[in-house]
């Protein structure tokens, strides 16, 4: 299978939907002339034109909005933020109005948006533009929330998202932009929803998603060095999440951690936990222990930022402290 | 009042030319024909509805029939009318929170409407929405939206769509004075100028903006037309107590918006005679500023002013107020009878 | 001691900082002229005048920011929203200002400034006008946010978020304003970042706080009835929330269940839910059972609204599938 | 230029004049007063400071001694040295992200500003914040902000409080013409209109907000001033080229807001000849266009127009230049020889 990265994966999603549907066009800023922030629409002006790449001004609330309005008239609208740090400045359009228009009007409309972004620490952007607010709009009844670790996942994803009539953040990882993986020429499409086994085993589940699956990953290697047989479930999807996935996995290993990049303190990952403790009281030989950054602002230097940014030691620590293993 | 004469049959039958000059799906403009230009009657008919279905919400609401906020549109009756007055069928709506008078003059069934703010399963949202979210799509009426100035990209919006889709359809998007305070206003002020999208901004000027004169919480004073000029926006205000004023006014912008002149802005002059909501006390402005405003009450001094123009008789009048009053009955009983939605919906239209 | 009403201790407290603090002054939206829209401030603005009760226009960005402004150049300003629901069009400035500028600084900015925000849902304003966005900010480092269920704790609450030199949240039930309680002539305050035990028990604890206490209360009322001794904890406060207490509490009685009425997804109760079975996983006889409204936009109907409310009955049913009781 | 010609001795003098009637506290502006009204070689050190200062961090940006974002000042030194050398100790600035030269301007430590684009525990703040955070609270620098526009209330409440407690200090935020199109921009220029706030608003506009020419996204054009009308704040443009016009229409505004007028807007026409950040290739934009504007280079061509003027030699040019060289090469050598941060920072200063 040929390789690429994660950025080119998006690119190809995106750029099909732009060619076999006609009511797909894209919203954001600097998107155009500029070419993306991380130049994942390079190219698309010239290809697709002005009224289907729409370079925007600074005003988040209003083309964000301007997307839920042209998704409710039939369109299917792809809206960019160029960090998830700025869709804070329109939270309130997509949790009050691309989130609830359906319910607050008896089922009459659907939002069919998708909105992009790049998430996450890592790049010493300081305090106010490495959050992870997809976890907050995980937790928002109308709203799906995918993101993706692998080239792969990130195609698949997104053309589940694109095709999806509700309006689906894609999540990002903007360390992974430049990740390579194996994707297919052939076409396929990864269901939301639906969580990754991505490597089996019988002694200890590890769950992650997203740049988290990085140090999940790592750690689980370590383990396999040291003959535990590790389970990694990759989630995919925010929201809904698959609970069933780590249900059944638990069931099987008895040992459960979840692993988070974002901020430990609440979000995606003290959602699964408490859930899952409840859920799978009975099959678990020990708590959910959670990973996951350290519950400060994150600061702009890069030792302290690794410090605050879940690694794979976190990792291995709570295996331990959790499991003894 | 100037703005008044501006509604003579002249330019009236003028702007209804050259809107016959438009894209064959366009409606013509004929005085006789209710839908696309309601007639004199049908504009009095409209606002008489909507003052009895608010008084009626009034009653409901004290008697604990009708929940959550309710604000009603009582005074203003003249601006939606004449507004809504000029929009085809396949023109989108939006409205805020003070959205009945907006849905009614766009012709939701009024049972349903009613059933609505009772809660009941036969309401436009099954229940689920209330007073601040009506919605009939089939109508084109995008709700009824609560919070402020939320609802003003949604209508850029479905402009873009209308635009994208190379139609000559338009959004008309209805907001308060008080709602030029919230930043994403001049964002989408902006937004709809550069895309030149097919918007029509109606602010309806109260004057006040829950206990908050416009003028105490506006560096730009009780006027918004020249604030326009930043956007570039064409921008014309109209006497929002005359029905036939702002019907005329709302016509020359249709027009323009059809003919591909980008969005336009009218500002409405308008007062609601009763408090913000129902649990307003109005303890911020005397009672002799709303007297003043009483004075032209568009649902009392219109009929006179159509035996007047020799537009109606009195009689007809009184039978049209007859067949309201009855009809505002009727859908009280409707709402009141309706059942409640099964507990089961609270798990239904979350996703689609 | 003399009883009083919620509304009237916020109001107590309020006035109290204005008699004796040139500093603190009020910002919002129709707290003067109109009185506030939940009458907190009636009065005010007569009593201290328009640099002090200052109205705002319907500009929650500008107002908070300013606040923030305020707070930072040494003054300690008390901003009211009129729903936590409008608290999302100001989320950037809260979340990204308000709580990051201390540690951007390098900790040479404080803060000192007082949000206060009616919250929850149950008077059927649906979707857009009834949610708990105090949950998310309790997330937020940087940020405290209170929660009072009581006159006592309101005016306890108020007296040391407005000598907090942090932003802190004051969320506001509004389902309360007219909850009657004692609160004593006396001075006095309450901690923020401790849990009070309003009910001693020893074999289930229940916790909540804000107006989950009332099904709380209710369904510990039921439980004494059948004989079950039942320990209650009042959060009181959602950041930092005092673990230690729920930890000693669960020592005690090995069972636990939590209750928010606000969304069961994520929140306080997911993040105290995810926390708590680490911790006291060794005390535990089985999970910690959380407790939460239906995860659906707040619909108006009343009835549908009393359905998706989290009630007595849900935390009868919670303790009695955890734990047979 | 005609602006140019404003910052005649003349007028320099009036404005200077009329200044001293103000409070007792405020400093008289005298020519040779630096610090209240720096003198023309202090201008000169400073834009030259601030050049040299943003080519050394470009510099060490690519050998990976800076992270993050690095948005460097390059072409618009007259402007904020201009406009931030007629300020008062007591005053407050608020700046953007690209805010090194509003910080050296207004005289941070250049070795603690380095250190903390190197992230360093001896940097302004102690290595958390990085390049769009410079904080320095004893000279009243208020930061470095990221998100586009949202500095601007900030600043309205820094200037709140200086109203609130009478004094006759201000407050200058400086944002650029792209974060005109964020709503809170709108919001704060009403609210400091209508509570008559100390605050000078200083729009940088370099014709781009990143890729986007403001022409572009902006229904408005590239000329701000006429949109202050709707908030009835005095505004003024200036070539933000020459920093003697920027100065001189800045202490008009400043005299006007100490004397209790309430906020002005300057907006000083002005070009960065350098990418939006490192990572900028300038698709969107001709090399003419930045050719033309360079030509304009205030730090090559002030000093020519000081010797012709009388008021430097080329001595003291050279001078000046070679001492800026070595603080530059020593803030450097003092950025990279500073320690790292403790591992242990990471948990301070979250709470007070
Ligand atoms: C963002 C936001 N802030 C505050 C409110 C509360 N609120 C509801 S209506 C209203 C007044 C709006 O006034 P205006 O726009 O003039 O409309 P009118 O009610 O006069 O029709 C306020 C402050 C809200 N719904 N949303
Ligand atoms: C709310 C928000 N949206 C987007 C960005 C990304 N961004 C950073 S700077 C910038 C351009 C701003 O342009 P302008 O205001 O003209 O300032 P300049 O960079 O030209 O000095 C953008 C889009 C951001 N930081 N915040
Ligand atoms: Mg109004
Ligand atoms: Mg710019």
């Amino acid at each position: 299978m040929p390789e690429i990265v994660l950025r080119e994966a998006l690119k190809r999603g995106l750029e099909e939907a732009l060619e076999n549907d006609p009511r797909v066009f894209m919203m954001g800023e600097d998107i155009g002339e500029y070419g993306g922030a991380y130049a994942v629409t390079d190219g698309f002006l010239k290809k697709f034109g002005p009224e289907r790449i729409k370079d925007t001004p600074i005003s988040e609330q209003a083309f964000l909005g301007a997307g839920i309005g042209a998704a409710a008239a039939g369109l299917r609208p792809i809206v960019e933020f160029m960090s998830i740090s700025f869709s804070l400045v329109a939270f309130d359009q997509i949790v009050n109005m691309a989130a609830n228009l359906r319910y607050m009007s008896g089922g009459q409309i659907s939002v069919p948006m998708v909105i992009r972004a790049p998430t996450g620490a890592g790049v010493q952007l300081g305090a106010t533009h490495s959050q992870s607010f997809e976890t907050w709009l995980a937790e928002v009844p109308g709203m799906k929330v995918v993101c993706p670790s692998t080239p792969y996942d990130a195609l698949g994803l997104m053309r589940s998202a694109i095709k999806d009539d509700n309006p689906v953040l894609v999540a990002e990882p903007a360390l992974l932009y430049g990740a390579k993986g194996e994707v297919p020429d052939e076409y396929y499409e990864i269901e939301i929803g639906k969580a990754d086994v991505t490597r089996e085993g019988s002694d200890i589940t590890l769950v992650s998603y997203g740049y988290g699956m990085h140090p999940t990953n790592a750690a689980a290697n370590t383990l396999a060095e040291r003959g535990v047989s590790v389970e990694v479930i990759d989630l995919r999807s925010l929201s809904p999440i698959d609970m069933d996935a780590l249900v059944a996995s638990v069931q099987k290993t008895n040992r459960i951690v979840v692993v988070d990049t974002a901020r430990r303190r609440g979000g995606v990952m003290a959602e699964v936990a408490a859930d899952l403790q409840q859920r799978a009281s009975e099959w678990l030989d020990g708590p959910v222990m959670r990973v996951g950054s350290v519950d400060v602002p994150w600061p702009y230097n890069r030792g302290l930022e690794q410090e605050v940014l879940a690694a794979v030691a976190d990792v291995l620590a709570a295996v331990a402290e959790g499991y003894g293993l | 009042m100037a703005s008044s004469t501006k509604s003579s049959s002249k330019s009236s039958s003028k702007s209804a030319k050259s809107s016959k000059n438009g894209k064959s799906g366009a409606k013509g403009l004929d005085e006789s024909d209710v839908g696309a230009r309601t007639d004199h009657l049908e504009l009095f008919r409209q606002m008489y509805l909507i003052r009895q279905f608010e008084i009626a919400c009034g009653e409901n609401y004290s008697k604990g029939l009708i929940g959550g906020f309710l604000h009603l549109y009582i005074g203003q009756e003249a601006s939606g009318v004449g507004a809504i007055s000029t929009l085809r069928d396949d023109d989108y709506i939006v409205s805020h929170y003070r959205d009945h008078g907006h849905a009614l003059a766009r012709g939701l069934d009024i049972n349903r409407s009613m059933a609505e703010l009772f809660g009941r399963s036969t309401g436009t949202s099954k229940g689920k929405g209330g007073s601040m979210h009506l919605f009939d799509v089939a109508k084109r009426f995008m709700g009824g939206h609560a919070i402020v100035a939320g609802q003003l990209p949604l209508a850029a919006g479905l402009a873009l769509a209308q635009q994208y889709n190379k139609t000559d359809a338009l959004t008309m998007c209805f907001f308060g004075d008080g709602s030029t305070n919230q930043g994403i206003y001049h964002e989408t002020m902006n937004l709809a100028a550069i895309w030149k999208l097919p918007v029509l901004f109606f602010l309806e000027n109260n004057m006040y903006g829950m206990g908050s004169s416009i003028e105490r919480v506006r560096a730009g004073g009780i006027d918004f037309c020249p604030s326009m000029a930043t956007y570039g926006i064409p921008a014309v205000e109209v006497d929002g107590m005359d029905v036939l004023a702002v019907r005329e006014a709302t016509e020359i912008a249709v027009e323009r918006i059809r003919k591909g002149d980008g969005p336009q802005f009218i500002e409405a002059k308008t007062f609601r005679f009763v408090g913000h909501s129902l649990s307003d006390g109005q303890k911020y402005r005397g009672q002799e500023e709303v007297k003043e405003w009483e004075e032209r009450d568009p649902v009392a001094t219109f009929p006179t002013r159509l035996i007047e123009m020799g537009l109606a008789t009195a009689d007809q009048i009184a039978e049209t107020k007859a067949s309201v009053d009855e009809a505002i009955a009727k859908a009280v009983e409707f709402a009141e009878q309706s059942p409640e939605p099964d507990l089961s919906e609270i798990h239904n239209d979350v996703f689609a």
